[in-house]
């Protein structure tokens, strides 16, 4: 079973190697859900774990999220490293109080003497035609909680590197994965080691001069297609993936703005009150005199999550995109 | 004074305020899920409830094989089937009055139906044209519930409310094994024993949640047992026992409606299919759990003892089919068609009056619509 | 008894007097949660109300936060109005599940054939002495969840006025009490009806033409302080109280900053991911021409809310506020 | 082949899956609290114990009375008094050796105290210097918990990785009467049941929840009845017998140390005090009950047992109220000072290492003290 690389991966498997690899690395990790273990959970991600480590290295836990995240809670205050997983974005609710109260607070609850280094792995974002409950972007939540870092892949390498680096922090991390890109392949290879990459630091994926599109997760795709289509209008934009929204790597983003002079923030989570509003506050604050415009929000609409048939109508696309860029005062420029 | 002074006048007494409230030897459950059918008592069951029951359940088992079908042709999102378990289905809906509410998780579209719901309607969302397809005050189902449990404090809610303005309603929830392990479980039971509130909270003990079989769920004797917990009568039934569930319900619901407070019943029952349509229960069980449950399939039960008291021929299982299949072909059809949406709804539901912030937005999605339209005519191309 | 007015009456009293009013006029209304019978609640807020109007319109309820709400939910389903009491900001997390699942969601869900009229009261803030969990201001929270509307008082006459109005709405009302503000008084008469107040409209609490601050609920009387320590500095600022969160007025504020071209936001919710990062933003995107200096936010640290000792050194304080009035570019004006 | 066709085959079974898993029997509690004081038990009681146990009473008694002391002085942001409770307090500290952990609530003070943590210390969160005022690892006692219930799962499973790790450790969880309404409590417990985690959960009922009695927290029979319904024993006891909460727990500790599973017990006391300094009990229980409970406080009882049997005089009081004195003007003495404060802590313990965001905030703040100290000295001001 060794021998033959299926290559490329998916961003599922990217995550299942990551976990593999850091339970194969320290056996402090354990990885504890619903359906993670027999089942390999319901994406697959865990497939395999169960087998390889054992029922107490990958555990199928009874159905109640807070008693997972809280007892998690104290399996880290022992010392392990529990890896746990929630069902689907929604179904991390049920967790909210341990996550706000405990989880994020118990190193400076403990003024340092007693950290938690924790991964939460939650599903999340629409696109997968999945019913009410099943498509929630729930980051805006997790952004206002001091104490949790909060990291998001977008791409197959990311994937891996930052759960490794997710699992290795010391400190909680509330991994975002975009279900839609489960399924995503690229060039990583799962049989030549990945950089663990750090987190806290954004990336530019594409080069451009033109404006600046802010974006994350699932979007990215999203977003490079956008830019692709927005040469035909003339305009050459760069597109920077953040993959941590906590910590916020400003130095990137404000760079690329003040090159650009022109920004636009890209996210499925709802407008108002989302991740949207504090990217474009700070990117306000640190590069006013380089902006043209107010920097703009293509955002999911400020309505719960549609159902499947609608979903379209509500998630971020191309043109909705290339609307906003359009809006960037172009006139006065010229 | 010393305590060694006060000491001649004291007496050790007991704590001053224990005094258990309940006794708890009735709230607990039988050894063994009751059953009717199979035993004597199944001579004395009504005929009349034994045939209303069994054309039920076969019509039941219908509208689960068809739902099934539709997930296949791309009619439903997903589809989560109750074969295996119509009995506990069929008898929660036929055990209520029309004044009752029902409250059901997302595996109980078919006691929706089976109360009285168009089925086009109660597989509303997970066609997913919309989240629920139908207005829950019309038949007094509310809305399935996808997060396990979090429907059940709402039952005893609506319950408390109708107690307190002396209407004689009672609420009927249902659950999963494994939703009995959230917090939202606990707190709805605690507060129907406080409130004696009028609820029955129906377990559907089916043996997995998804995967995860019961013994990973609970190491409670049985979940019944829970009951005593909160001073409320615990009742085990047999849930492939059609007869046997109506019974217990019925009981449980006359106990609420004579203001005598909830009742938990845990219905021992199995999952005979995978979770849903997308999936596959051969990674976590073995074929021979499942072929051992055949011989306890509600329908045969009932058909045995219907037959044995000659309450039912070939002809009537034939007519019973014959009922069914229009069912499922009113069914087919009727799912066939796509249904008619309205982007606008997005916008239209969100407060009694949009926001301004709303307001723009569908402006903007308007917008798009026209200029979609216009593209698409543009082009020629048919939309 | 009703014969001599306690004058001025608290902002606590006040709450208390429109709750009475509103079960007086509607016998719909009904009153739960911890201590808020037989006790009055922690705050007294709703003292007197079990005794005249009995148990079963304010109740005692079992100590679970979820099921409370999740029971009034069941309430609301049949026609009732209750009024829920978290008995603090961070006590209302175990209910989180319920209320972005169900609260701010069963009106859309059903295509608006149910809605909830549901009033949630919430005690938040800081500045009162609160050990841990005591002083949140989770008010992101609310603002992230569609199908809420986020309302706060800062005066007491607003919170007689917006407290009715949220009960009567036919909407889920998440209400935020200003903890620090419970005991304070204005010129509110309880004998003198008063009216109702639309949710959803700010108001201009001092017109000034420098620069506005933008502010709600406790952050207001800071404000008003700063603005009058600003006039040392020949500062006339404006203060706009916000009120409502969602529905937001953006209008008002619009307006206002038009005319000064300047804005603080100021809150004690944390800066990263708060309140501030939206408003901010949205003000920016309708009034980015008329703008001298960037948007800045005056607001809590990124900080889990610290103990009593050091808490002044969190809240946002009148020199906190001056000098960001002072950031304000004035040099580009000269 | 159709049912009827069938049909000679078939025989009705009992659901395949039915076996209950534990004996429900051993499960359930006494009918009335377990008490050894003021029964012939008490004359068995190991000596050592009941000296020991009378010393760390009169000392928790003092504790109380002394912290409650601090907060009229403004040293205490606010004080939880265990005055009635200390049965509780004492013997759940002495009961756990030095390697297992104890999860104290908010009002458990007292407990960590007993255990041998620094009691100024302890007193940190509600003196307001900071959230713990203690390193959770030095003496094994997890932060002291303000949400309700909310440490549960922690004890859980914290019980679970040392036993997963092959460390025979056990975890004492403590609740109140009125946590256990919580889900985080339900939840606790079943996760402990289904991994067998070594934890013990003591549920103090204090018959309140601020104001809120018992009645109208739970209808259980006892809140040790809970336990049945996940699979753990239940156990009743008398919160104010020092020895049989003593005995019980240590049964309960044992029992889990040995690989048996989780235990629940109530210990059935009562709140002698207002539920912390700024309550004011007098609004919702009367005088009578309190005094009531003045004829069962667990100080007097275990002094009667020891006096009646020889093993106290008055010499031995006037040593053990003396000990105490010294703790509690040791505790004064110390809380009169002012805690060193360190404004930068604020940032210094979000993450490992602080983020940009904070260092700027960091330097803010730090600007904003530099210039307030130069405002003074300016004044000539002594800060
Ligand atoms: C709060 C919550 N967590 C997780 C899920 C995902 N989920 C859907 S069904 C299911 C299993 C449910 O098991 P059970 O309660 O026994 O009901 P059954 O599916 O057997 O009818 C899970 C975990 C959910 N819907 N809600
Ligand atoms: C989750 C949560 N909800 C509400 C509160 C506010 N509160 C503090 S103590 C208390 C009563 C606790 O009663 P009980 O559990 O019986 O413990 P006791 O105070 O009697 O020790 C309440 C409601 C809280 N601390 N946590
Ligand atoms: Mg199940
Ligand atoms: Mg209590």
């Amino acid at each position: 079973m060794t021998t033959v690389a299926v290559k490329p991966a998916t961003m599922a498997q990217a995550l299942g190697r990551a976990l593999r690899d850091a339970m194969a690395a320290d056996p402090a990790v354990h990885v504890m859900g619903e359906d993670v273990g027999t089942l390999g959970g319901v994406f697959r991600v865990t497939d395999g774990l169960t087998k390889e480590f054992g029922e107490d290295r990958c555990t199928d836990t009874p159905l109640a999220e807070a008693g997972i995240l809280g007892t998690a809670v104290g399996m880290a205050m022992y010392g392990l490293r529990p890896v746990v997983e929630m069902q689907f974005d929604a179904f991390a609710y049920p967790a909210f109080e341990q996550l706000i109260s405990h989880v994020s607070r118990m190193r400076n609850r403990t003024r340092g003497a007693m950290s938690l280094p924790l991964t939460i792995r939650v599903p999340y974002g629409g696109g997968i035609g999945g019913v009410e409950h099943h498509s929630d972007s729930s980051e805006a939540y997790y952004m206002a909680t001091p104490g949790l870092h909060v990291v998001t892949p977008a791409t197959v390498a990311d994937a891996y590197g930052l759960l490794r680096a997710a699992i290795a922090s010391d400190d909680p991390v509330v991994f975002l994965e975009p279900k839609r890109l489960y399924w995503s392949k690229d060039s990583w290879n799962p049989e030549e080691p990945t950089a663990v990459e750090p987190i806290g630091r954004a990336v530019v994926r594409r080069s451009g001069r033109s404006a600046t599109l802010i974006t994350y997760g699932p979007s990215l795709p999203v977003c490079l297609e956008a830019a692709e289509a927005a040469r035909a209008e003339g305009w050459n934009l760069e597109v920077v993936d953040l993959r941590s929204l906590v910590p916020f790597d400003d130095e990137t983003v404000t760079a690329s703005v003040r090159r650009t002079g022109r920004a636009v923030v890209v996210h499925e989570s709802g407008t108002f009150g989302g991740p949207g509003g504090e990217i474009a506050a700070r990117v306000t604050e640190r590069c006013f005199h380089y902006l043209e415009a107010p920097v703009l929000r293509v955002a999911g609409f400020d309505i719960p999550y549609p159902p499947p048939m609608l979903e379209r109508h509500h998630l971020p696309g191309v043109d909705r995109i290339l609307d906003a860029v359009a809006r960037l005062q172009w006139e006065a420029e010229n | 004074m010393t305590v060694m002074e006060q000491r001649g006048a004291y007496r050790p007494t007991p704590p001053p305020a224990w005094q258990p409230r309940t006794d708890p030897a009735p709230l607990l459950p039988d050894e063994v899920p009751y059953r009717v059918l199979g035993t004597d008592a199944a001579a004395e069951a009504d005929p009349e409830l034994l045939r209303r029951l069994y054309g039920e359940l076969v019509r039941g088992r219908r509208y689960n094989t068809q739902a099934t079908a539709l997930t296949k042709q791309g009619r439903l999102a997903v589809y989560p089937s109750s074969t295996g378990q119509e009995a506990c289905q069929v008898a929660a809906a036929l055990v209520l009055e029309e004044r009752d509410w029902l409250f059901p998780s997302y595996r109980d579209t078919l006691a929706a139906v089976a109360r009285g719901l168009d089925p086009v309607q109660a597989l509303g969302l997970l066609r997913g044209d919309w989240h629920s397809g139908y207005d829950p005050r019309e038949r007094r189902i509310a809305p399935l519930c996808t997060p396990l449990a979090t429907q059940l404090p709402h039952a005893v809610g609506l319950a408390h409310a109708a107690r307190l303005q002396g209407d004689d309603v009672v609420a009927l929830a249902l659950v999963g094994d494994g939703g009995t392990s959230e917090g939202d479980f606990h707190e709805a039971l605690n507060f129907a024993a406080v409130w004696q509130a009028p609820v029955v909270f129906l377990v559907q003990n089916n043996g997995f949640a998804i995967s995860v079989p019961l013994a990973k769920q609970t190491a409670a004797p049985s979940l019944a047992h829970k009951a005593v917990g909160y001073g409320m009568p615990g009742r085990l039934v047999d849930g492939n026992d059609a007869v046997a569930v109506h019974q217990v319900l019925g009981e449980a619901v006359a106990h609420a409606r004579a203001g005598g407070g909830p009742t938990l019943v845990e219905a021992v029952t199995y999952r005979m299919e995978a979770h849903t349509n997308a999936d596959d229960d051969k990674r976590y069980r073995a074929d021979s759990e499942v072929e051992a449950w055949r011989a306890h399939d509600p329908i045969a039960l009932l058909e045995h003892a219907l037959t044995e008291r000659g309450l039912l021929d070939e002809a009537g299982i034939q007519a019973a089919r014959e009922d069914a299949e229009a069912m499922a072909a009113d069914l087919r059809e009727r799912m066939n068609q796509d249904p008619a949406l309205d982007p606008m709804d997005l916008f239209g539901h969100v407060y009694d009056r949009p926001t301004t912030q709303l307001l723009e937005q569908e402006a903007q999605l308007r917008a798009e619509l026209a200029a979609e339209e216009r593209h698409h005519e543009s082009e020629g191309a048919p939309r």
